[in-house]
């Protein structure tokens, strides 16, 4: 069963079309990586996927229903969380409150509760603290959670990023270069993070430029092209395609 | 380095408990200015501070659950402490109402939209719209507060009245910043794409913190109104928004103690300043300079907010 | 249409100060984000600075109408330009890396700074510019008569909006403010001196203010020390009607509020002349975020 | 927190600076006057008569004896800093206050001294509601809008216009002065074609007065400031347009010929109570003297004139009854004082605490720019 | 030191972003003629490490020499004026202004009108396609446009060192050839070029030396080959396809 059905997406800016036709599925509990040179339209997928921009044709099914015109704090509340390519952290904030912004769309407390600390509020906040921990100690940077974000290693940056998407509770996630900036340790690391969330029962899908990365951790990849889908596969079957080979891998000169 | 606020916030509390016993009317007036500017101040800060909205128009807020006060109680004769929530909620309604539109503008666009607002309801006020303003003249014959069927007349009586409401504002709004609420609001201002990309409804935040903030204003305006008496429509012009955002910036955006100090600065200086006489003004401008270059983030900038250490029971912090 | 042409040229001599003086907020605006509330007082200094000159002076004994008017302009131009860039250096430039806010309330305190200034130096009674440097009879066009000295402040505006475009656009140093508006760190790797650009700014921008005040003074022979404020309120709307940081934008957004405010006085209220203007700049920014000639900015994710 | 401790070392100088100087020889007369904000001009001319006529008053040998004492607090001419001033100046032990400019400022003000037992002698503050609220020690030595508004209607009666245009400020006063006219007018059937409000302090009225060219009114009756009124006859002469304007009272200043310039001022008329350049009044005429003397020039507006003959019957009233007791003052002023000869004519005050007597004269601007009374 | 044609020197230089310092001592040297690139990760530095040597950035401590004179505290005008150019990261033309007058810009510090008319023509000859979109606003050029504009308006600084940040970053895959092969003809022409990329294998094969970045420290320095070979930076930087 597929949780993610990308149909026919299409989306131009200005004259440059950006996203050409593209179709695709994820199916319920796979790795997925979309990969591609740089400015083959991988991000904008991305973007029209959470609501960032709205297609110009096409739809986009999420667990059968279309999500193509809902605002992105409705997709992330259905269950689709996602991480961006430049790190979109809120620098000023520690790494607990980063957080706890993912918790933020699970919980209910309102402006009254919150001033009158109504004990269905008290509860809410301990209970979101306890989740948000849980979240930092899942990626491993729960012993930074009272440092200002901005402070925070590179790495640990991008790891952050993931906590508070998977504090949104998702059943879909989709990471953007999440191993931008990371030394090999990191990654290694990384790509075991990323298989623990899959083990959660939580669809992944990534760009990723790190190939080592993608081989590895990825169960099915997409390549983009000038916005196009070129091939999909099995990273094997990708390593095998002349046209990937041509058009991204590079063909060795040697 | 031990942290020193906690005794400070005692100090200055006790001091400013004890202050109407030792002050005369004059300074206790003026100490009365500084807590209605506080408790301003504090409704701003949501939106300013926390939101980070930049909103020049609060004061047409304020003259919303001003008017709403005087209009009411000079033609039913209700009490004007009763009137306090429905000049909150009318105030409330119309930034609901307002905001909405504007609400998607950005930073300076924000800014000259909301100054246009302040000089809108001026003018209609002045033009006396609907013919209940009474124009120029404003409303006069408010009649003074009671509390418990204790007449509340002398400075002295409404410095209780306002600090009173000023420490409930400050418990509410404390408890307030270390919430959902607080936080949302501090994802937005950080960076909107990111919140709501975290799941955050940033238009709706937005809104609701206008909201909440013009609430407040609109209940100061209904103290004001209580405390003047007679209110025109020149206590609310561009000049009293401005007042109100430059103790939110002077203080420290974000901080409740900071926006306390920007009142007690901005309203309390010129006061200290009159031996300059038609100087004194002038003084004013230039501290204001120096204070900033000096402390570029405000005099006192907020502190982080600090969680419970390990996954213990017992949520929310201490304030 | 007697009624509406002549509404029209009365909105376009108001817009064309509230141009001039939009455009020194628009500049500020365009190099470094801020908004410089101070402006409008500059506007004032430029008034008052121009009554003294010629009174002290006497500069219309010796030179004509014309003649007094250009060497007026140029000394307050000059003058108001230094004040300008002194402010620059004292309020500004030590908050240039703070949160945008800051420099905000260092410029009111600034604007507060000079308005008492003012006061203490001048008083506070309103101050009169002498009655005889400009002529007053009027000129008949089209069959309906505008004064000529109402012509002479359109032209002039006019002519100095040319001149500042053409500055920008053509030359070197104009060049380099636009390029330091867009992208200040690159501006620096092509070599240019940022800060020389912005006291650049800060010398243009409030000569143009300081002229604009002048003007003010020699049309309406009225000034006060609070004359500031109003109008740096109405440049800054008009900054902002025609999307902040563009130049074009400052005097299409000047000329057009003017425009606005007459045919607001004209065929709706004259009390609610200045609610009419705000509910139209409203509307329009309801529709246009950016304002007229704003760019608009995709976000980029 | 070095900052921290100047800023309380400052506010406790500030504290005791407010708390001492309370030597009680001299009699404290206070004056509550706008000296910064938008009416700065008229306060600081308010604090330039009144310092003027203690000065003189001292240099006599004050009140029986005694020194006078002038204690000056700035309302800034907004009604929350002028409840400050009024607190401000309940706690320095005066006897009573001079001022202030601006109905709703002094209202802001009134029920303070009230409560006090403060005699308020407002000199700017014309609204007709801040005497009738039965406040025991409120004065004022203007006239009130009705009694303008009367002379007003009579003028504009006598002067036989068939279309009449009435402008006003939105100011508290002005509106109160167009409305009270409009009704008298109304009542008479006149033909009113134009009513309307200007924006103060904004150089520019050609779009107005082209849209009440339009209108076509035989005269205009402006009821609000010099500074506008100057403004609009430039502009109207520029837009060659001859119809006669008429002021009111706040369009008595000197400088609103000197804005319009004496072409276009000539033949302006308007209503004001004298002023002492006009009067042959040896008080008058010493007053101008000693003003010429210090000040090297002329006072600007009645409403500071008005000022120093509040003090002026302040003074005389102390000194009369003998006693700092506000009740017996205020009942000498109100029973006793009949046409004590003021800089701005005879004074009386009738029960309310109002001014009584007709005050207002009707000036018009000669070519040199004069104003001079007409008969 | 100094001597051997050494252009350009970076002794032990630390930058901080306000409490954060960013480059732990940074050492290394070019010479002049040469192609340096400097590898690493997101982050490691490198971008960080060429804004310093154009006095974008502050350091506070080391010292950069550039043919013999220290440059580390000059403003960043002045380093321009002495031959520093720099290509930055995602560019950063003036998207509003014409292509010509980016490239104008590019000889700001430069008052002799007849080089920069021959400079001119020179970007032409090496980027017909700027020739030929000259009046059109650079925010509506291409990706790969943009990186030649980039380029361009650089040359015209008629620098002595070309510092190149990431010059393929998004560009497709032809382009970047075309871009490396345009570095290389610059240098050829005398030009001495640092070379920030991410594209490693790409970068090596164009550069002399190289050195390689880890958190703000250089952990590796060797000739192109050499680094080329090595396994390490083999795994590291260069994928693991193949």
């Amino acid at each position: 069963m597929s949780l993610l059905q990308l149909q026919n997406l299409t989306k131009r800016f200005g004259g440059l079309v950006a996203v050409d036709n593209v179709s695709f599925d994820v199916p319920e509990g796979a790795i997925v990586g979309l990969i591609g040179p740089n400015g083959a339209g991988k991000t904008t997928v991305f973007n029209l996927i959470t609501g960032n921009y709205r297609p110009d044709r096409g739809d986009i099914l999420f667990d059968g229903r279309s999500i193509r015109k809902l605002p992105t704090h409705r997709i992330v509340h259905l269950g689709i969380a996602r991480t961006f390519q430049t790190i979109r952290l809120f620098p000023k904030l520690s790494v607990v409150e980063n957080v706890l912004a993912g918790r933020h769309c699970r919980m209910k407390a309102g402006v009254i509760a919150a001033m009158l600390r109504l004990p269905a509020q008290k509860r809410e906040e301990t209970a979101a603290l306890a989740e948000a921990r849980a979240e930092m100690a899942f990626v491993g940077i729960e012993r930074d959670a009272d440092q200002v974000a901005e402070n925070l290693s590179y790495g640990n940056q991008r790891l952050l990023e993931i906590a508070r998407a998977l504090a949104t509770g998702p059943r879909f996630i989709i990471l953007d270069e999440p191993a931008g900036g990371m030394n090999d340790f990191e990654t290694a690391k990384l790509i075991r993070v990323i298989r623990q969330i899959r083990d959660r029962g939580i669809t992944v899908l990534l760009i990723e430029h790190d190939m080592s990365l993608v081989m590895e951790a990825c169960e099915q990849l997409v390549v983009l092209e000038n916005g196009a889908k070129i091939a999909e596969g099995t990273p094997g079957e990708i390593q095998e395609n002349e046209r990937v080979i041509e058009a991204y891998l590079g063909v060795e000169e040697e | 380095m031990k942290d020193v606020r906690p005794v400070i916030y005692a100090v200055f509390c006790g001091a400013l408990l004890l202050a109407p016993f030792f002050l005369n009317a004059y300074w206790v007036d003026v100490l009365n200015n500084v807590g209605l500017y506080a408790i301003l101040g504090l409704s701003l800060n949501i939106i300013l501070g926390h939101a980070g909205l930049f909103h020049m128009g609060h004061a047409a807020f304020y003259a919303m659950g001003a008017y709403t006060t005087a209009i009411i109680n000079t033609s039913y004769q209700i009490p004007v402490l009763w009137l306090m929530p429905l000049s909150g909620l009318v105030a409330g309604v119309a930034a609901l109402v307002i905001a909405r539109p504007i609400i998607h503008l950005r930073g300076d666009y924000l800014l000259i939209v909301t100054i246009g607002l302040v000089e809108i309801v001026r003018i209609a006020l002045i033009n006396n719209v609907f013919g209940i303003t009474g124009g120029s003249n404003g409303i006069f014959g408010i009649s003074r507060p009671e509390l418990f069927g204790f007449r509340i007349r002398r400075p002295e009586h409404f410095f209780f009245l306002i600090w009173g409401f000023a420490a409930i504002t400050v418990f509410l709004f404390h408890r307030l910043e270390n919430s959902r609420f607080g936080r949302a609001l501090n994802y937005l201002r950080e960076d909107d794409v990111a919140a709501e990309g975290s799941g955050i409804n940033t238009a709706h935040y937005k809104l609701i913190a206008f909201v909440v903030g013009a609430v407040w204003a609109g209940m100061a305006g209904n103290i004001f109104a209580a405390k003047m008496t007679i209110i025109a429509p020149e206590s609310f012009n561009f000049w009293e928004s401005v007042i109100m955002f430059m103790i939110v910036l002077l203080g420290g955006r974000g901080s409740i103690p900071g926006v306390i100090l920007g009142a007690f600065l901005i309203v309390g200086l010129p006061e200290l300043f009159r031996q300059f006489a038609t100087a004194r003004m002038l003084v004013f401008g230039a501290i204001m300079v120096a204070m900033m270059i000096f402390r570029t983030e405000g005099i006192l900038p907020p502190r982080p907010r600090r969680y419970p250490a390990a996954v213990a029971d017992g949520g929310g912090d201490g304030p | 249409m007697d009624l509406f042409l002549q509404q029209l040229t009365n909105g376009l001599a108001v817009g064309s100060i509230y141009a001039l003086i939009a455009l020194g907020y628009t500049m500020v605006y365009g190099v470094l984000k801020l908004i410089n509330f101070a402006h409008g007082d500059l506007f004032a200094i430029g008034a008052y600075l121009g009554l003294t000159l010629l009174t002290t002076f006497g500069l219309s004994q010796y030179l004509g109408p014309m003649g007094v008017v250009i060497v007026l302009a140029v000394m307050v131009m000059g003058l108001v330009a230094v004040v300008g860039a002194v402010l620059e250096r004292v309020a500004y430039r030590p908050l240039r890396q703070a949160h945008r806010l800051s420099a905000v309330v260092s410029a009111m305190g600034a604007s507060i700074f000079f308005q008492n200034a003012l006061m203490l130096v001048y008083g506070a009674r309103y101050k009169v510019y002498p009655h005889d440097i400009l002529p007053k009879n009027a000129v008949s066009i089209m069959g309906f008569e505008i004064p000529l000295v109402r012509l002479l402040v359109l032209l002039t505006s006019v002519l100095m909006m040319v001149a500042l475009y053409l500055f920008i656009q053509k030359t070197r140093i104009g060049t380099a403010i636009r390029a330091a508006a867009i992208d200040q760190r690159a501006a620096k790797l092509m070599g240019i001196n940022v800060d020389r650009v912005i006291m650049i700014v800060f010398l243009i921008g409030p000569a143009l203010g300081g002229v604009a005040g002048l003007m003010v003074g020699l049309y309406y022979g009225q000034i006060n020390f609070t004359m500031g404020w109003m109008y740096g309120l109405k440049a800054f709307t008009a900054a902002i009607l025609g999307g902040i940081g563009n130049i074009p934008g400052a005097m299409v957004g000047g000329l057009l509020l003017g425009v606005i405010e007459a045919m607001g006085a004209a065929y709706i209220s004259i009390a609610w002349k200045d609610a009419i203007t705000f509910m139209v700049l409203i509307a329009i920014l309801i529709v246009r975020p950016t304002g007229l000639l704003g760019e608009r900015v995709a976000d980029k994710v | 927190m070095k900052k921290m401790s100047v800023f309380m070392l400052v506010l406790m100088i500030g504290l005791l600076g407010a708390g001492s100087a309370l030597a009680d020889d001299p009699v404290r007369i206070g004056l509550m006057a706008p000296l910064t904000g938008a009416w700065a001009s008229e306060g600081q001319d308010m604090k330039q008569i009144v310092e003027l006529l203690a000065e003189s008053l001292n240099a006599a040998g004050g009140i029986n004896g005694r020194k006078v004492q002038v204690i000056t607090a700035d309302d800034g001419g907004d009604p929350r800093t002028a409840a400050l001033a009024a607190q401000r100046l309940s706690t320095q032990k005066i006897v009573a206050v001079i001022g202030t400019y601006g109905s709703a400022v002094t209202e802001a003000s009134q029920g303070i001294y009230d409560e006090m037992d403060i005699i308020q002698v407002a000199n700017g503050s014309t609204a007709i509601r801040l005497s009738e609220k039965g406040l025991k020690h409120f004065l004022r030595t203007c006239p009130r809008d009705d009694e303008q508004g009367l002379v007003a209607y009579q003028t504009l009666k006598d002067g036989g216009y068939k279309s009449i245009g009435i402008l006003h400020d939105n100011s508290s006063y002005a509106k109160g002065l167009a409305d009270e006219a409009k009704t008298l007018l109304d009542k008479d059937g006149a033909n009113i074609v134009f009513f309307e409000a200007l924006t103060p302090k904004q150089n520019d009225y050609t779009a107005i007065l082209t849209r009440m060219r339009a209108s076509n009114p035989d005269v205009v009756f402006f009821t609000g400031y010099y500074g506008e009124a100057g403004l609009l006859l430039r502009q109207k002469m520029e837009m060659n347009w001859p119809v006669p304007f008429i002021g009111g009272d706040a369009t008595n200043n000197p400088d609103l010929v000197k804005i319009a310039g004496n072409a276009a001022a000539k033949g302006f008329r308007f209503l004001s109570p004298p002023v002492p350049q006009d009067l042959d009044t040896p008080e008058a005429k010493a007053f101008m003297e000693s003003y010429r003397g210090k000040y090297n020039g002329e006072p600007g507006s009645v409403w500071a004139v008005l000022a120093g003959d509040g003090f002026r019957v302040v003074a005389k009233a102390i000194e009369a009854t003998g006693s700092e007791d506000p009740g017996k003052i205020v009942a000498y002023l109100k029973n006793e004082l009949k046409d004590f000869p003021g800089l701005t004519g005879p004074i009386s005050f009738d029960a309310k605490g109002d001014r009584v007597g007709d005050l207002y004269r009707l000036y018009e601007v000669d070519a040199g720019g004069k104003f001079v009374l007409l008969p | 030191m100094g001597c051997d044609g050494v252009m350009l020197q970076v002794e032990n230089i630390h930058v901080r972003y306000g409490r954060v310092e960013a480059l732990h001592g940074v050492t290394l040297e070019v010479r002049e003629g040469e192609i340096v690139t400097l590898l690493g990760a997101n982050g490691a530095g490198k971008s960080t490490t060429l804004n310093a040597i154009c006095g974008i950035f502050k350091t506070t401590e080391g010292a950069i020499r550039f043919r013999g004179d220290n440059i580390h505290t000059l403003p960043a005008h002045e380093i321009v004026t002495r031959g520093v150019a720099q290509v930055p990261e995602g560019r950063r033309v003036f998207g509003t202004l014409s292509v010509r007058e980016n490239l104008n810009l590019g000889a700001y510090t430069c008052n002799d009108n007849a080089r920069n008319q021959s400079n001119l023509q020179r970007v032409y000859a090496l980027f017909p396609r700027l020739a030929e979109r000259a009046g059109q606003l650079a925010g509506t050029l291409s990706g790969g446009e943009q990186q030649m504009l980039a380029i361009g308006r650089a040359l015209m600084a008629n620098p002595k060192i070309l510092l190149l940040d990431e010059p393929s970053l998004g560009l497709a895959p032809l382009l970047v050839k075309a871009i490396f092969d345009t570095i290389r003809e610059i240098n050829r022409s005398g030009l001495t070029v640092v070379l920030v990329e991410q594209n490693a294998r790409a970068a090596l094969k164009l550069a002399h030396r190289g050195y390689v970045m880890e958190v703000g420290r250089i952990v590796l320095e060797d000739t192109a080959d050499q680094l080329l070979a090595n396994p390490d930076v083999q795994k590291a930087y260069l994928g693991g396809v193949r």
